[in-house]
């Protein structure tokens, strides 16, 4: 069983892959294996300095496991301020 | 008390100053960043912030909650601009205030530190040597 | 750049923060000291500060001076009140200016801990147990 | 020969002696001279915390010598900000 994910992107990781994404995991994956299913199907994201996983609205923890309907979103190094 | 908010509108100092006033509290620390003429050696024309607002807010929130615990600040304003900017224009407003000056300054660089770090807002600068997202290359 | 005002009259925060404003400049820090309604456990009901008027100004002169060399700021603007103040007026701002945010946040708290050790005015509160010059008794 | 010379006071340093005092040092005193003699001439002072000699608008260290036509305040411990 496997469950596919829109993925949104702002700034540089938009200029990458567009926005949004779809990325298909195995049900039960956490924000870890969408990290690095990421860097499979998009390896431009390589050419980020990093970038974390947004998870509803919050830095997701890359143990957290990710549901159906979750808002999930690329953060690339953030430069507010 | 907390005041957040992520404007696509000119941002206001007497705003932020007067709602963090309070009579018990005799010290306020602001701070405003503003867009420099230059960076890194060049010339910025303009820049452009993208945000995803939603969780911006949140983690600005939740920035301005930890600075009113860790520094006991009694309110905090956060205004953050979006949107495209002008050399000059102000990107971020910080006000805190406190009984102790101390905690007043410590309180503020705090929350421009969390802010820089962990809010989804990112810029785009306008430079010479062409376009830029800021931080996001190696 | 240094403006350096002892007045009577209101202190304005948009007249600091206009004067400190400069391209080159991302940050701005600026603190605002306001008469507080108790001091020492004690109700204030309103206060006066006298005023060595012209040692004053010099003396905030050669601080912000030092400021600005020591930190690196571009512009210090620092303005004090005299005369009769009630709860909540503003009896001294400081804002300045710097390419650095933590150089303007330290430039900034240098001024108002020097100021307090080394300018000579002088506060008396007015209380419900009497009237006291602050810092006069041992 | 000696020097009177006129000081004066604000705040507390007002409120216990007046405004101006005079005080008659010997030719060549030095601040620090003025400070022991306002002392002697004035035991209300030592009910300060503390007070410095100002020598023509500016602090003056202990071992300045004073001059006729000085302005010289008696500074009592500051409270501004």
């Amino acid at each position: 069983m496997s469950v596919t994910y829109q993925v949104q992107t702002f700034a540089a990781a938009r200029e990458l892959l567009g926005s949004p994404v779809s990325i298909t995991l195995p049900r039960g994956a956490k924000a870890r294996d969408l990290r690095q299913q990421l860097l499979v199907d998009f390896p431009a994201l390589a050419t980020l300095k990093d970038f974390a996983i947004a998870r509803n609205e919050a830095y997701a923890l890359p143990g957290e496991i990710l549901e159906a309907g979750d808002e999930l979103v690329i953060i690339p190094p953030v430069s507010g301020g | 008390m907390i005041d957040v908010r992520l404007s696509g509108d000119d941002l206001d100092l007497s705003t932020c100053y007067d709602f963090v006033q309070d009579p018990a509290c005799g010290g306020i620390a602001l701070f405003v960043g503003a867009i420099r003429n230059h960076n890194q050696g060049e010339e910025v024309t303009h820049l452009e912030f993208s945000s995803y607002d939603g969780m911006a807010l949140k983690e600005m929130r939740k920035i301005a909650e930890a600075a009113s615990e860790d520094y006991g600040l009694a309110k905090v304003a956060l205004h953050h601009r979006k949107g495209e900017l002008k050399i000059g224009d102000v990107a971020v407003i910080i006000a805190v205030s406190s009984p102790h000056r101390k905690a007043a300054f410590e309180g503020c660089a705090y929350v421009i530190d969390e802010l820089k770090k962990h809010v989804p807002i990112w810029k785009k600068e306008f430079r010479a040597d062409g376009t830029h997202w800021l931080n996001a290359r190696p």
